[in-house]
């Protein structure tokens, strides 16, 4: 894990992306991004770093700019400045659409559970699995032997197995969760952004959300994980962000972050 | 309802298509025996339900009044309504209807130049007779339709000799809605015009759309084309829907009926009755027939009409007169042929000649077209029109524009030897699907 | 008010008469003509015998001359009897002697005596050669401008003469205007004078100045040539400034006529969701109410028709805010959420009120009149106004701003505003949404009415009236950002600016198609309309 | 694990829609020609025409469905690529008129006649030869989708927003085609029409082999739709309806999947538009009005959305309904009742005939696990 100094909000001179590009062997790097709507600050100037491999939690009340920072980071929306680099500084993220930004490995799981709720569980895996994306051939796109396995796989890990022709709008809301992240890991994606995974869920299907975080992890796929609840996150124990005003406040172990004066302040209260 | 109630039942007993193949099929067998049935082809809803509605309850008159008088050939007739709804497609499948399953002897219906070419072929092929009773744009005669509207020639024509005759006008507008009749009926003025000598940049030419609403525009560009120091006046052929607004953008720009008359071929009692009509007082309109015709056989027909729609206001207009000769005329053929069938009736057809409600009588002539007599009128502020002029004698229909590069060698003589709708002089050969 | 058609009309007809007149005066007018050879010329019921009798009752000097020629205007002379005599129609239908107005001693049957477009013609020459004697200055004006614009050589004596004595500056500089233009063309005059002839007709700087500029004879002198020239490229200039100002006010006119139709709208579809396909009925409905309004005014109370329209705005308003609210209270109100089925509901409903009218009013066109302070038009420089197109401006706006001061100010406004955006939130507050709900729909279709009230006064009063409205209602509402009332306001008056600025270029269906496409286009660069609502993502 | 069992090509439904459409082909040509022309059974021909008509209006329908009921495009523009196959078959037959026309002028057709003019427009060459106008029936309304799809997909212009400019398009293309200058016959449109392939387009064989070839198009259609929307692509379709951001996540282009559906229901409608303008015999600019597009949806929802079958049976219905409603007695009222029934089936039946009758099914099998239609009923995508 490597540290890098959090720049100063006020950047007077930016080195160009170029220089960037040879300091960082980060598989996501955030560099002094601000993101302004009508007039207020969701991001400013915020800058981090992911390593590959690395789980991160990110954690701040609300409207500090965790789901504003995903949507850069997947493209759903514009930085006013700032640069977002992927893959070891080699590809800028800020030039690419969601889908480029998705085909290049990064998944996404929304706040809300987002799956296709007219479609089988299984049929939800089969649009996720990594594959053919393009219209025209996925007319007669024909489903292969290995794609079958890696889906039971996935199936086996999600525990969803026996729901797999179950439509996912009846899943439960846990289910659903849990079909996403399912999805997410078809996709086999570099990096996954999970938003919020266990909210609305009861404690068992908690411990279990963070055990699979931790397993997805453990196979090598980068995390980055938005949470508030902090059994969650202590469960997870990684190194955990605190956003606030859209730029990071603290950074560290959960415990060093809990003590800092001005999480406590903003965030975790007296 | 009860029909239609059966008609629900059978359909959920069987497969859908056939049984609504069968439920088509088998309405209207019932009760025919008896009676001449004559379809009607009015648009009563959608966009021409405007016009078109009148004419509907004009032919509903007629029959009564036949039956009253006992009827043709010793039956009683039997009106067939459909609504094609101004829907062209639907014209033709509503002709089909009447002729193919109600077997109607005659159609009296149409009032669009696109509703009568969608009905054509259908007319033709079933071989059965239509009766068309609005002025229109000319270079067409059709075996299997009488045309008891004004050609080109005997509305437009006479309009303008009039202007000039008698207003001095030197410099024309000829503003009109783009669609074929006042796109014919000006390449026909235009030539006439310059015949006449009337110089390229003394006449202006407008197209709008169906239904144009906003006049601003081409109101101002008027007054100013009027404003050149040569009398000027506006010939226009706008349809039905957006006069009224065009009159009112008249109105609230000021112009005066005695600055520059508009003369409109498409607008009659009907449409006034829909207007404040102070502003447009002297703005004048050329038909063949007025309301305001003062001679006892109209009195007659209107006491008659405003009795039978219990509505003492109800207005009539030209359209209506052109049905009401157009079925005084079948009656009389059919009582001549002594049956209804088609061939007869139409051989019998040409040469019947009937009053007209403005005192005369008009003809049928064998290019299907029958003879009237041009009126023109100024619009009085009670909506009906003061008439200021009438030509002497009954004008015959030009079916054939000679203006027109294209039909000015073609003729049409619907009788034996010739038999034909678009004989052409120069080269001695009929020149459609006749030869 | 004055067009400058019809006084050019007006003054051909008065320059012969001018003369004549003038003829007369020389000869100190003998003694009052005997007039009963022209009253009975106007017994022969034919146009020409009117007309000249009309010229001879001008001339004659008789005192009834006047009362005989406004009667005919009015449609009051009328004639009959054997033999054929010329009658007044006084109060009451009672028959008044033309020269005494006393009642005549018999009453036969009578016909007015027939008027055509000559006659009234012929009215407004006999009328202005009586006012040039007149001592209304303003009479006099308009007389000599007359003149100015009928450039008739032969007036020049007349007109030189009644200069001479003219003592009113207006009407004198009037008489000098009138007096250059005429020059201007005539033959045999010195180059200097003709020069200044075109400078005081070139300081006009109208339509009509252009005109009479253009009409310097090819045999002038160059230097006359030369001076006209300019001045016409001056005029010139200046009128393709004022005639782009005139396209931008008709813009305007469009525009909020467009903001009428659509402002509605923007409450059922833009701020309710509801895809209101029966929005065009509504406005046809206000339209009926007024047609109905004026109906009553009419037959009963004929002295209220100026306040017409006032009345018929909160009825209108009332009756289709009645019919909204029943809408949504017997279909609406189950297809909330379900914004596409809204569109089939109400396309439904829409027809069924279409046919309804249809089946009530009859098919065709209903007579809608306009109020007289509705009526006419005046200028300012160069630019039209018209009264009418002026007040629905007006009307519009005052329109768009008491709804927007509903919505912002009002009880009913918050908690509709409330609603909207969070109906579960909304209802735990205490707040009923079910009647909230209606009011909504009811208030958009009610203003939809009292559009109706307004569009009644130019366009037809029909049951397509809604039809012809309802696509570019939404395209406004669409085009402005759907729930944004000022979106609405400032598409309308945008489309309605830029159909009128294309229109002269692309003529009226060209135009409209380029306007349809820019749209389309627009559409492309901003997703969400104009005034698009920027924030946070929301997630879906 | 188990294979999961797929649903069928064509479901039961599906089966029992192709079977009744090949029993109606087969049998309204036979009891046309071979029944006695007064037994009750007799097929007249006119009612053929208007069962050609139907079919047309079905297979219009079933291409809204595949956009609408699969990929959440509600195109109130649909009639605009209807009317552009029309145009493009209508021009073929024009120029077969030849010297058949009044004016007997062998290459210009008679609107361009008495409108003096000279020579034949660029864009009606071609249109003698039938394989150049069938391409264009597709060519036509396919371009159309494709380039007004490709800027507003890529735009991410959606619902409502969508909707509006599809109309604003068709509203364009109205106003366009009745202008006379244009070229396409102004406000007449294009009719009159001799004969087809050289068969006369009077005759009871073409008007049979017409309203079979309808029957064919529409089952042809069908089974297309169909493959479509159960592939992969066609779940893809399903999944941009309802969370095409989700899809833009799993790294989908949404906008190429649109593209694709849209360019092919354009060019159904187009074949619809084809094949329909020689059995009514004209095609004239009011066929782009929008109100006909809006139409074509109330059929869609009528019958069942994202089901197709029920756009078919619903487009059927509503003109079914229409014919009967616009004769006799019931002539003037006819307005009333379409209005009522376009009320009461959003009320009633919001998911449509079809769509009902499935919910039904659905709930009488509930035990059952294999759904044997997982489209059938589509959550409103706003």
């Amino acid at each position: 894990m490597t540290d890098i100094a959090i720049p100063e909000p006020t950047t007077a001179a930016e080195p160009a992306p170029a220089a960037k590009k040879e300091l960082t062997e980060a598989l996501l790097y955030l560099d002094a991004v601000t993101v302004t709507f009508d007039g207020f600050r969701a991001l400013n100037a915020l800058s981090f770093t992911v390593d590959p491999g690395e789980m991160r939690a990110v954690i701040g009340p609300n409207g500090a700019g965790k789901t504003t920072m995903m949507d850069v980071i997947t493209g759903k929306t514009r930085p006013d400045r700032g640069d977002v680099f992927f893959n070891g500084g080699t590809t800028d993220l800020t030039k690419l659409d969601e889908t480029q930004i998705a085909t290049l490995g990064i998944g996404r799981k929304f706040q809300k559970p987002t799956v296709f709720e007219n479609h089988t569980v299984l049929d939800n895996l089969r649009l996720a699995l990594k594959g053919q994306r393009r219209a025209l051939p996925n007319i007669f796109h024909r489903e292969s032997a290995a794609a079958r396995e890696r889906i039971d796989e996935i199936f086996e890990t999600i525990r969803l197995t026996e729901h797999r022709d179950r439509l996912g709008g009846a899943l439960s809301h846990g289910q659903k969760q849990w079909l996403e992240i399912g999805m997410l890991l078809a996709q086999d994606p570099k990096l996954l952004l999970v938003d919020e995974p266990v909210a609305g869920m009861t404690d068992a299907e908690t411990a279990q959300t963070a055990e699979l975080l931790r397993e997805i992890n453990a196979n090598g796929h980068s995390v980055v994980v938005v949470e508030h609840d902090m059994t969650f996150v202590r469960d997870l124990g990684v190194r955990v962000m605190c956003l606030h005003e859209g730029s990071v406040l603290a950074e560290g172990t959960l415990d060093q972050v809990s003590a800092n004066e001005r999480v406590i302040e903003v965030y975790l209260g007296r | 309802m009860l029909n239609m109630f059966t008609h629900a039942r059978r359909m959920a007993g069987r497969a859908l298509v056939g049984a609504a193949a069968l439920a088509l099929a088998g309405g209207g067998v019932a009760s025919a025996q008896e009676t001449i049935k004559v379809g009607v082809l009015h648009s009563l809803s959608g966009t021409m339900a405007i016009s078109e509605t009148t004419l509907k309850d004009t032919v509903l008159f007629m029959v009564q009044e036949q039956n009253a008088a006992g009827g043709v050939l010793g039956k009683k007739l039997e009106a067939v309504v459909v609504d094609p709804a101004s829907n062209w497609p639907l014209f033709a499948e509503k002709a089909r209807e009447l002729i193919a399953k109600e077997k109607v002897a005659v159609v009296f219906g149409c009032w669009t130049s696109v509703s009568r070419k969608s009905v054509l072929p259908v007319f033709k092929e079933l071989n059965s007779i239509l009766f068309y009773p609005v002025q229109y744009e000319g270079e067409e005669s059709e075996r299997n339709v009488f045309y008891t509207g004004a050609a080109p020639n005997q509305q437009a024509i006479p309009a303008v000799d009039y202007l000039m005759a008698n207003e001095d006008v030197e410099r024309w507008v000829l503003a009109g809605t783009d669609y074929v009749y006042p796109r014919t009926t000006n390449k026909i003025l235009e030539a006439y015009l310059k015949s006449k000598g009337v110089k390229e940049e003394d006449i202006m030419i407008n197209y709008t759309p169906f239904g144009h609403s906003d006049w601003q525009t081409i109101v101002a560009d008027i007054k100013k084309f009027g404003s050149a120091g040569k009398k000027t006046a506006v010939v226009s052929t706008i349809n039905g829907d957006a006069n009224v607004p065009f009159y009112k953008e008249l109105g609230n720009q000021g112009i005066k009926a005695t600055d520059i008359p508009v003369v409109a071929f498409s607008v009659g009692e009907e449409e006034l009755a829909g207007i404040d009509t102070k502003p447009l007082l002297g703005h004048l309109a050329a038909w063949n027939y007025f309301q305001s015709v003062d001679v006892p056989e109209n009195a007659d027909f209107i006491k008659k009409w405003q009795a039978y729609t219990k509505n003492d206001k109800r207005v009539t207009n030209d359209p209506m007169e052109a049905t009401v000769i157009g079925f005084n005329m079948w009656v009389k053929a059919v009582e001549k042929a002594g049956t209804t069938d088609a061939d007869a009736v139409i051989d019998a057809l040409i040469g019947i000649t009937v009053p007209n409600l403005s005192g005369g009588f008009s003809a049928m002539m064998p290019n299907h077209h029958i003879t009237k007599p041009v009126l023109i009128g100024e619009i009085k502020e009670d909506g009906q029109f003061d008439i200021v002029e009438q030509t002497p004698g009954l004008i015959v229909a030009e079916e054939w524009s000679p203006y027109l590069e294209g039909s000015k060698d073609l003729i049409a003589d619907w009788r034996k030897p010739l038999n034909c709708g678009n004989f052409n002089v120069k080269t001695g050969k009929c020149g459609g699907a006749g030869q | 008010m004055t067009s400058s058609a019809r006084l050019f009309r007006l003054a051909r007809v008065l320059c012969s008469a001018l003369a004549l007149l003038l003829a007369a005066a020389l000869v100190q007018r003998a003694e009052a003509q005997d007039i009963s050879a022209a009253l009975s010329q106007l017994t022969t019921n034919k146009y020409d015998d009117t007309e000249a009798a009309l010229g001879a009752l001008a001339l004659s000097g008789s005192p009834a001359a006047a009362g005989i020629v406004s009667a005919l205007a009015d449609g009051k002379l009328v004639f009959g009897g054997l033999p054929p005599r010329v009658f007044i129609e006084g109060p009451g239908g009672a028959l008044l002697d033309p020269l005494t107005m006393q009642p005549a001693a018999d009453a036969p049957a009578v016909k007015p005596v027939r008027v055509n477009n000559r006659v009234r013609r012929a009215i407004e020459a006999a009328n202005g050669a009586l006012s040039l004697v007149s001592p209304d200055a303003g009479k006099r004006r308009e007389a000599a401008l007359a003149v100015g614009r009928s450039r008739d050589e032969a007036a020049l004596p007349a007109l030189e003469m009644a200069l001479a004595k003219e003592s009113d500056p207006k009407v004198k500089s009037a008489m000098n205007l009138a007096r250059a233009s005429i020059l201007i063309a005539k033959e045999g005059i010195t180059p200097a004078e003709r020069i200044a002839a075109v400078e005081l007709v070139g300081a006009e700087g109208n339509q009509d100045a252009l005109a009479i500029l253009r009409s310097v004879p090819e045999s002038a002198a160059p230097e006359v040539k030369q001076a006209a020239a300019v001045a016409i490229e001056g005029i010139e200039r200046n009128l393709a400034m004022w005639g782009m100002a005139q396209n931008v006010w008709y813009g305007l006119s469009l525009g909020s006529v467009l903001l009428l139709a659509a402002i509605g709208l923007a409450i059922t579809f833009g701020v309710m969701g509801v895809i209101n396909m029966a929005h065009g009925e509504m406005v046809m409905l206000g339209a009926y109410t007024t047609f109905v309004v004026q109906e009553v005014i009419r037959t009963s109370y004929p002295g209220l028709f100026d306040a017409s329209l006032l009345i018929a705005i909160p009825l209108a308003f009332l009756f289709t805010g009645l019919i909204g609210v029943l809408i949504e209270r017997t279909v609406i109100r189950f297809l909330y959420g379900r914004a596409l089925e809204t569109l089939l509901a109400t396309w439904g409903i829409s027809l069924i009120l279409q046919q309804a009218i249809r089946t009530i009013f009859g098919p065709t066109n209903r007579e809608v009149g306009a109020p007289s302070w509705m009526s006419g038009s005046f200028e300012i420089g160069h630019l039209s106004i018209t009264s009418g197109r002026l007040w629905i401006i007006v009307f519009a706006l005052l329109v768009f701003f008491a709804l927007l001061a509903t919505l912002r100010l009002t009880r009913i406004g918050l908690e509709m505003r409330a609603v909207t955006q969070n109906r579960r939130m909304a209802a735990s507050m205490g707040i009923r949404t079910n009647w909230v709900d209606a009011m909504t729909f009811g208030l958009g279709s009610g203003i939809a009415g009292i559009a109706g009230v307004a569009l009644s006064q130019i366009d037809n009063v029909s049951p397509n009236l809604g039809q012809s409205y309802i696509i570019d209602s939404f395209l406004v509402v669409v085009f402005g950002g759907v729930g944004n009332l000022w979106g609405t306001l400032v598409g309308a008056m945008t489309l309605g600016v830029a159909n009128k600025l294309l229109e002269p270029y692309a003529g009226a269906v060209l135009g409209k198609i380029a306007l349809l496409v820019i749209v389309i286009l627009f559409i492309q660069k901003r997703p969400r309309g104009l005034f698009a609502l920027k924030g946070r993502s929301i997630e879906t | 694990m188990s294979m999961t069992r797929q649903p069928a090509l064509l479901g039961t439904s599906g089966l029992i829609f192709l079977a009744v459409l090949f029993v109606a082909a087969v049998l309204v040509p036979v009891l046309n020609l071979y029944a006695a022309p007064d037994s009750a059974v007799h097929v007249p021909t006119y009612v053929v025409s208007l069962l050609g008509k139907y079919l047309t209006y079905a297979l219009l329908a079933l291409s809204v469905d595949l956009i609408w009921g699969y990929v959440g495009i509600l195109s109130l523009g649909q009639g605009a690529f209807f009317a552009l196959g029309g145009y493009a078959m209508g021009m073929y037959l024009m120029r077969q008129i030849g010297t058949r026309g009044v004016y007997g002028d062998p290459v210009l057709p008679d609107f361009m006649v008495f409108l003096n003019w000279k020579e034949l427009p660029w864009f009606w060459y071609g249109f003698d030869m039938f394989p150049f106008a069938a391409l264009m029936v597709l060519l036509a309304p396919g371009l159309l989708a494709l380039v007004f799809g490709w800027f507003a997909f890529r735009s991410r212009v959606t619902g409502v927003y969508l909707s509006i400019i599809t109309q604003a398009m068709t509203f364009a293309l109205l106003l366009a085609f009745f202008r006379n200058d244009m070229g396409f016959g102004g406000n007449n449109g294009l009719t009159d029409f001799k004969d087809i392939l050289g068969f006369n387009i009077q005759a009871d064989g073409t008007r049979l082999t017409l309203f079979v070839l309808s029957a064919l198009a529409l089952g042809l259609g069908y089974i297309l739709c169909r493959f479509l929307v159960r592939s992969h692509f066609g779940k893809v379709l399903v999944a941009v309806r309802d969370a095409e951001t989700r899809v833009r996540f799993t790294g989908y282009r949404a906008e190429n999947y649109k593209l694709v559906a849209f360019v092919v229901s354009a060019m159904l409608a187009g074949i619809a538009g084809a094949l329909y303008v020689p059995q009514v015999g004209i095609i004239n600019p009011s066929e782009f009005s929008p109100a006909n597009s809006i139409e074509i949806i109330v059929w869609v929802a009528v019958g069942g959305r994202g089901t197709l079958v029920g756009a078919a049976l619903g487009a059927v219905l509503v003109n079914y309904a229409k014919t009967y409603f616009t004769s006799g007695m019931l002539a003037p009222y006819w307005l009333f009742m379409l209005g009522g029934l376009f009320v009461a089936v959003t009320l009633f039946l919001p998911k449509g005939i079809v769509g009902t009758y499935y919910d039904w099914r659905e709930k009488r099998r509930q035990h059952d696990d294999i759904p044997d239609e997982p489209l059938a009923t589509p959550r409103p995508a706003e």
